[in-house]
């Protein structure tokens, strides 16, 4: 593992405070994920990834943002290992690399209907741009 | 006072008791001490005002051989003392008649004692029948109690441990704060006994009077209600509480909160335990060095 | 009793009637909701990551502004935020310590108050039985279903709101209302609302479970507290769709007090 | 180490509980694993004999240090022995701490009869605490009158 | 003052490499009461014993010490030794010079200084030794077995066919426990009725054995060898010696609405019943909570049916005490109940069983005697998804379950599967799973076949999620191998769920102050080398009170409990350590703080009238129960006034060792 690799890695248990080594490879998290199908990486996945310092991979990938962060596999989880929360602090690790937003204020303006609530475009600001 | 008196007296007269352990008035307003009343011609001396601080539940160790029951008179403070001796089978609840009274605060002639200046409370943990006319006006101080002990963990070593030979180097060996010590009760004390490799009559070496005091402290922890009868009855002013409240505070912040005398006959903090404690390491990260 | 109150911004806007109704059931209940004098955002999101302080002041500022001993949340994601934060002030130090010295407070918030979600507070202090005695209208004959979502469920150690995985509360507040309550498995999934501004497919697949399993099990509408599963159950339903009420429109409607 | 210019070498007192940490000991001792020979060891039945006075009479004597070992937690002979242990020494150890004794020289370590490695590098670094802090003038001193 | 042998020994260069053996002896001549002192090449050799035992007749000495080895080595030898000289063994004082000195050091100079301290040492503490004599207590020769399941039954079997009497106390109306439930046995499918009932008729017949059914114990006093227990046996409503057994009550019985407890709860059973055909005692029993004559007073119908005339309303619990010399504990288990897990439907769904209930549904003598018919409509179910590890290998942090691995899911399960895809080859079964675990004879081939020769589906995966649609259960869960979610519409799901100890077994422990884990499992003296005894002296572990296990095991730890047992038994008296707790009465103040550290409940207090000097009185004082008593010592610490003493390491001995090592 490269020193960069490394980094990243530490940061995201660190700021996850999920113990990867807690796995026991059930694949429960992935059994219970409603947006599995939508996810280029499933939350098992992020568990073993993690742990292997696939941390790059990870976050290049449509997964981080499709995770509807409903904590089903937080919940779930026999292991205690919380992989909804490897997932989250994996989009909050890109959003704060250089250009890490993934939107712009402007872009999430533009796709919100006038009916979408005021609580999920402050959701996406959060979600989507530093 | 009065109330106190006339109950005593009248139960005295029927019969219901066969004695009266109280207090009574000494040379000057101050001396005011433990004492037995038979009959009503010896009640005339009893007294209980602002300066019966006296704890009288160590003479119910003896009293309660005696023939007959004993009326014995105890403070908030002094009914924990007695409860733990029910505890330690050291007193039978059925040879005492308890009357709790109430206390506003005891005094001599320094002013108001360190024990009320800590008031454990108003509430009676052992009693016949409670006579408590007067409010209580003093606060009760558990915050304050543990005041000086947290400003010795404060200290550093080098000054703690000059605190400490400064105090314990007054030490005389009277026994005094054994004999008054409600915890105190062994029939024999191991200072005292032959057999057990530590007695010592006269000081033979420097270390006896901290062995003492510190042995002492460790088999009253976990019974030790914090009457400070020890310090108050130390001839040499040396503040004997503040070594059992050290071991008050570190029980219950190591142990949960405890206080003995209260409870149903519990195991204290030092006949139990759980998996989890903390290792004795843990001294090691707390305070000054 | 009086209570404070934390409307959120969403019910201050496209979810009013969530709050209107709220208050005007509250007032027939005789509680007494007094909304805060000062808030922002509860944060809308809770942050994914433990050393993101910033994103949770606003909710300890509500929570330090709190007057009352209990604070009263009616939308599921300010619950969610508010309760959450408010459970890692008491657990969490570094957070407590950094959050204190970034606000400055004159006075320093001891964790004292605690978070009510509406529902808890009709279950808890005034009881599905007495709020039986003073239902006016009951809505006999009404099969619904509630949708709790997953923000008022989980992480079901700190909200313990209620059984994550069967839970009942919603249930009995309709059985209360002297509807039929109708449980379906789906009732404690997501709906999805979080991903649907990035992928609006997998928002209707997530709604179309929710439906479906409604339907199958026999609801005619459905209840929720939350603004973001109304938009979502309405707005991106596709194969099965069903009424979506707040459940305070529902209380006011059998309190008798919706057209005030 | 255990020789020293000045010719002073610490006493240090270690009471072994006899399932576990004595048989440590010796596991130590057959692995020829190197501590100094300050430490000389008492063998009790378990941690909980070990009575305050004990601690204090080695103090009185002369001792430098006193280290008490026992089963891990959970592992007592007598299941519950060294549970008491643990805090009686809690206590007896802060309050020596209080009176303002150096911490290093008492310690408490939990050694299992097959932990040889760790009872020889246990008694190596309390040699060396207590080397460190020197002789034990306090405990003796503490009430010597001025 | 006594008179003292020293004996160093060289252990060849072992010792005598480090240390100047010469010189240690020499110094020790100088020590006071040291009358003798030598060394040799071999101390523990036959010539360095002979050498010890003529030194003690030579010179009449009171105490020897010998510098050697570890005492864990030799202090037996030398004991002996010294016996058969005609010393007291307890005068023996071992000087650990070689682990704990002549190996450790390298400097010769050093070893030596060492040496002579750690031998004076022994002779300080020698000087306070006194002569002690290993105590005996008799053997009550009668066992104890708590719980009649096949571990329970297996172990009175060979505890009684070895000649000794043995009481199986039973809690419910019938032995069998949960083997009388299964249907099959894995891995070879015996029928489990065909194989258990033989054993438990044996049991009933057998004349040592006295089955105590419907029952439990209250009270256990005593220590090895000599336990007296209570045991409270329920008025059944009938008298068990008149009972036939014939169950003509059972069919005229109208209250019908009992839970049928033997079939997992899913038919009802009359409110008098015989929990099953092959039940031990065959005797009925009356179930007050649904009993209408117990309850209104009314009815009385099976007083009239009964022509045996066993019936009795007026029937009162019995209480019986009964001595014992050795328990076994046989508690055993019951399924987890997996609410926690409330995704998979357990609470919501009918069609959503647990193992056990699926045995008894798969049981001739079920409630569907033994056709696969789902609960909710009694159709044949097509499709079926077995989840393994419901609530097994849990972290503690969850809640969701236990930390522990069941051990006999995987088995039953493919057992489970392999039966149905036998009988309803239409049947297509899905396992999921996280681990197939088949370590165990036979175990592994049992799993494959389930696989190669019956198609059952195993999924590498778990469930996140069972919903009802329609009559179909919708299982939603991961197939990790193909990356992929599946959602299979199951008409039944069968959870292999945790096993957890009879919830009877935590106040059984208490009781016997027998030492149990976090999970309830009693813990046994030694995990590897004395696996079915518990570490308080007398009592046994067998089957799954223990730890899970399957049958065989089971009954292999249950004969084993039995030749322990046996082996106890058939001593006359035990030989008790005599270094035990002693109190001195005169000193006891009577507070009762040993008795609260004492794990053995060793220690009791009595009202006796003490006698010393100016003293003649009664006092509440301590007293020991040497028999008990195992010398660990956390009284005699926590005796304020050294009234509480240990014999061998007494007070006077430890500080004698302190100041000789000090000084």
């Amino acid at each position: 593992m490269d020193q960069n690799t490394r980094f990243l890695t530490e940061t995201v248990l660190r700021i996850s405070g999920v113990d990867p080594r807690k796995c026991m490879k059930c694949g429960k998290c992935s059994g219970t994920c409603p947006n599995y199908d939508a996810m280029e990486y499933h939350p098992h996945q992020f568990v073993s990834m993690v742990e292997n310092g696939l941390i790059e991979q990870l976050m290049n990938s449509n997964a981080v943002y499709l995770c509807l962060g409903c904590m089903a596999c937080v919940e779930r989880c026999p292991r205690h290992v919380a992989p909804g929360k490897l997932v989250g602090a994996l989009a909050q690790l890109k959003l704060r690399k250089q250009d890490g937003n993934h939107k712009g204020g402007n872009d999430i303006a533009a796709m919100a209907d006038e009916k979408v609530p005021q609580q999920l475009l402050m959701a996406a600001m959060r979600k989507y741009r530093k | 006072m009065k109330k106190i008196k006339a109950r005593a007296l009248s139960l005295l007269a029927d019969g219901t008791v066969k004695r009266v352990l109280g207090w009574e008035r000494g040379e000057d307003a101050f001396d005011c001490s433990p004492a037995l009343f038979e009959n009503e011609a010896e009640m005339e001396r009893f007294v209980y005002g602002t300066c019966a601080g006296a704890n009288l539940s160590k003479y119910c160790v003896k009293m309660g051989k005696a023939e007959g029951k004993t009326l014995v008179i105890l403070k908030p403070c002094d009914t924990l003392s007695f409860r733990q001796l029910l505890h330690e089978h050291r007193v039978e609840r059925d040879a005492f008649y308890i009357i709790g009274a109430g206390c506003t605060g005891m005094m001599d002639e320094n002013g108001l004692l360190a024990k009320c200046a800590a008031c454990k409370g108003k509430e009676f943990a052992v009693y016949d029948e409670i006579i408590d006319t007067e409010e209580c006006r003093l606060p009760t101080g558990t915050e304050k109690r543990m005041e000086q002990v947290e400003k010795l963990e404060n200290m550093t070593a080098q000054e703690r441990f000059a605190f400490w030979q400064g105090e314990l180097s007054r030490c005389i060996r009277c026994n005094a704060c054994r004999n008054v010590c409600p915890a105190c009760t062994c029939i024999k004390c191991v200072f005292d006994n032959p057999g057990s490799g530590v007695q010592s009559k006269a000081p033979v070496t420097d270390f006896e009077e901290n062995m003492f005091h510190i042995i002492r402290a460790y088999h009253v922890a976990g019974r030790c209600t914090d009457c400070g009868e020890c310090s108050r009855v130390c001839p040499q002013g040396i503040p004997l509480h503040l070594i059992n409240r050290k071991l008050i505070k570190d029980m219950n912040e190591l142990y949960g909160d405890y206080q003995a005398g209260l409870g149903d006959n519990e195991r204290t903090p030092l006949t139990s335990f759980t998996k989890e404690d903390a290792e004795p390491g843990i001294i090691h990260e707390r305070g000054n060095g | 009793m009086i209570y404070s109150y934390y409307p959120g911004c969403t019910l201050k806007d496209r979810a009013r009637q969530l709050d209107l109704y709220a208050r005007a059931s509250a007032a027939a209940l005789g509680l007494e909701l007094k909304e805060l004098t000062q808030w922002q955002c509860c944060g809308a999101v809770y942050p994914a990551a433990s050393d993101d302080i910033a994103s949770r002041l606003s909710a300890v500022r509500a929570l330090m502004n709190t007057e009352e001993k209990k604070l009263v949340t009616m939308c599921s994601a300010c619950h969610h935020v508010l309760k959450r934060t408010n459970f890692d002030w008491k657990q969490d130090a570094t957070f407590r310590t950094r959050a204190t010295n970034y606000l400055q407070p004159e006075v320093p918030y001891d964790g004292s108050v605690e978070v009510v979600h509406f529902l808890e507070l009709l279950r808890d202090e005034i009881g599905f039985d007495e709020l039986k005695k003073k239902v006016v209208n009951p809505l006999t004959g009404r099969k619904i279903g509630a949708f709790y979502g997953c923000l008022l469920l989980r992480p079901s150690k700190v909200l313990s709101f209620d059984d994550p995985e069967n839970p009942t509360i919603m249930e009995n507040f309709i059985r209360a209302l002297g509807a039929e309550p109708v449980s379906y498995p789906y009732r404690n999934e997501c709906c999805g609302a979080y991903v649907a501004m990035e992928d609006q497919k997998s928002a209707q697949t997530q709604v179309e479970r929710a439906l479906n399993s409604a339907v199958a099990a026999g609801c005619e509408e459905l209840i929720t507290a939350c603004p973001l599963c109304m938009y979502n159950l309405v707005e991106n339903a596709t194969v099965h769709r069903l009424p979506v009420k707040y459940f305070t429109e529902l209380l006011a409607e059998a309190l008798g007090v919706k057209e005030a | 180490m255990s020789v020293s210019n000045t010719g002073w070498t610490p006493k240090i007192v270690a009471f072994c509980c006899n399932w576990c940490s004595y048989a440590g000991a010796d596991l130590a001792g057959s692995g020829r694993m190197q501590y100094p020979a300050d430490v000389k060891i008492i063998r009790v039945p378990c941690s909980c004999r070990v009575n305050p006075l004990f601690i204090l009479r080695a103090f009185e004597r002369g001792a430098d240090g006193v280290i008490i070992c026992g089963c891990h937690p959970g592992d007592c002979h007598y299941t519950s022995g060294n549970y008491y242990a643990r805090r009686r020494m809690t206590m007896l150890f802060s309050l020596l701490d209080y009176l303002g004794i150096e911490r290093g020289r008492t310690r408490v370590e939990w050694v299992s009869a097959a932990e040889g490695a760790k009872f020889a590098k246990t008694m190596n670094e309390f040699v060396e605490t207590v080397y460190t802090l020197g002789e034990n003038r306090k405990l003796r001193d503490i009430r010597c009158r001025k | 003052m006594p008179k003292i042998g020293v004996f160093v020994c060289w252990c060849g260069s072992n010792i005598a490499g480090t240390v100047d053996v010469e010189a240690v002896s020499e110094a020790m001549k100088t020590v006071p009461g040291v009358v003798f002192s030598t060394n040799y090449q071999y101390m523990c050799s036959a010539a360095g014993q002979k050498m010890i035992a003529d030194a003690i007749h030579e010179y009449h000495l009171d105490g020897i010490v010998v510098a050697s080895c570890s005492p864990r080595m030799h202090e037996n030898t030398f004991r002996k030794t010294a016996q058969a000289a005609g010393l007291n063994p307890y005068m023996v004082e071992i000087a650990n010079i070689r682990e704990q000195c002549s190996w450790i050091h390298k400097d010769k100079e050093e070893g030596t200084r060492k040496a002579i301290v750690l031998a004076k040492a022994a002779v300080a503490k020698l000087l306070h030794n006194q002569p002690l004599q290993a105590g005996t207590s008799a053997v009550t020769k009668r066992c104890l077995v708590i719980g009649g399941g096949i571990a329970g039954i297996q172990t009175a079997l060979d505890v009684a066919n070895a000649g000794y009497e043995v009481d199986i106390v039973e809690q419910r109306p019938t032995i069998g426990g949960r083997m009388a439930q299964l249907d099959k046995t894995f891995p070879t499918l015996d029928c489990s009725a065909c194989i258990l009932t033989p054993k438990m008729v044996e049991a009933a017949q057998n004349e040592k054995i006295r089955i105590i059914s419907y029952a439990k114990v209250e009270k256990v006093e005593g220590f090895v060898g000599n336990f007296r227990a209570t045991i409270r046996k329920k008025a059944r409503f009938i008298d068990e010696n008149k009972c036939t057994g014939c169950s003509l009550c059972m069919q005229k019985c109208p209250s019908k609405k009992g839970r049928d407890e033997f079939n997992m709860e899913m038919n009802n059973r009359p409110a008098i019943y015989i929990p099953f055909a092959q039940a031990i005692p065959n005797v009925a029993v009356i179930d007050p909570e649904q009993c209408i004559k117990l309850k209104s007073g009314k009815c009385g119908l099976c007083e009239k049916v009964c022509s045996a005339g066993a019936i009795n309303y007026q029937q009162k619990d019995e209480l019986l005490e009964r001595e014992y010399g050795a328990i076994v504990v046989a508690t055993g288990f019951r399924p987890m109940d997996p609410s926690p897990l409330n995704e998979l439907g357990y609470a919501e769904n009918k069609d959503v069983i647990t193992s056990l209930e699926l045995e008894r549904l798969m049981n001739a003598a079920g409630p569907t005697k033994g056709t696969l018919l789902r609960p909710s409509d009694l159709k044949h179910p097509r499709e079926i998804v077995f989840i393994q590890c419901v609530g097994s290998r849990c972290d503690e942090n969850t809640n969701r379950g236990k930390p522990y691995c069941s051990k006999i899911c995987c088995m039953y399960t493919a057992k489970h599967a392999m039966l149905i895809r036998d009988k309803y080859p239409d049947t297509n079964v899905h396992v999921f799973y996280i681990d197939v675990r088949t370590p165990g004879k036979n175990f592994d081939e049992f799993y494959r076949r389930a696989v190669e020769q019956y198609g059952v589906d195993y999924i590498k995966g778990m469930v996140g999620k069972v919903a009802r649609e329609g009559d179909k259960l919708m299982v939603r869960g991961s197939d990790l191998i193909n990356n992929r979610q599946v959602e299979i519409a199951a008409d039944l799901v069968v959870l292999a769920t945790a096993i957890e100890p009879d919830p009877s077994a935590r106040s059984i422990g208490t009781m016997l102050t027998a030492s149990m884990d976090t999970n309830d499992f009693f813990t046994e003296a030694h995990a590897k080398l004395r696996p079915v005894e518990s570490p308080t002296a007398g009592i046994f572990l067998s089957g799954v009170a223990q730890g899970p296990k399957d049958v065989p095991e089971t009954v292999a730890q249950a004969s084993a409990a039995a030749s322990k047992v046996i082996g106890l038994l058939a001593k006359d008296h035990l030989v008790t350590n005599p270094c035990v707790a002693l109190s001195d009465e005169l000193l006891c103040n009577g507070c009762s703080q040993c008795e609260k550290v004492c794990p053995y409940g060793a220690i009791t207090y009595e009202n006796r009238e003490v006698r010393g000097p100016g003293v003649r009185e009664v006092r509440r004082v301590a007293r020991v129960n040497p028999a008990v008593c195992q010398g660990c010592g956390a009284c005699t610490v926590t005796c304020p006034s050294g009234a509480m003493d240990l014999k061998g390491f007494t007070n006077q001995q430890i500080m004698a060792e302190v100041d000789a090592i000090c000084l």
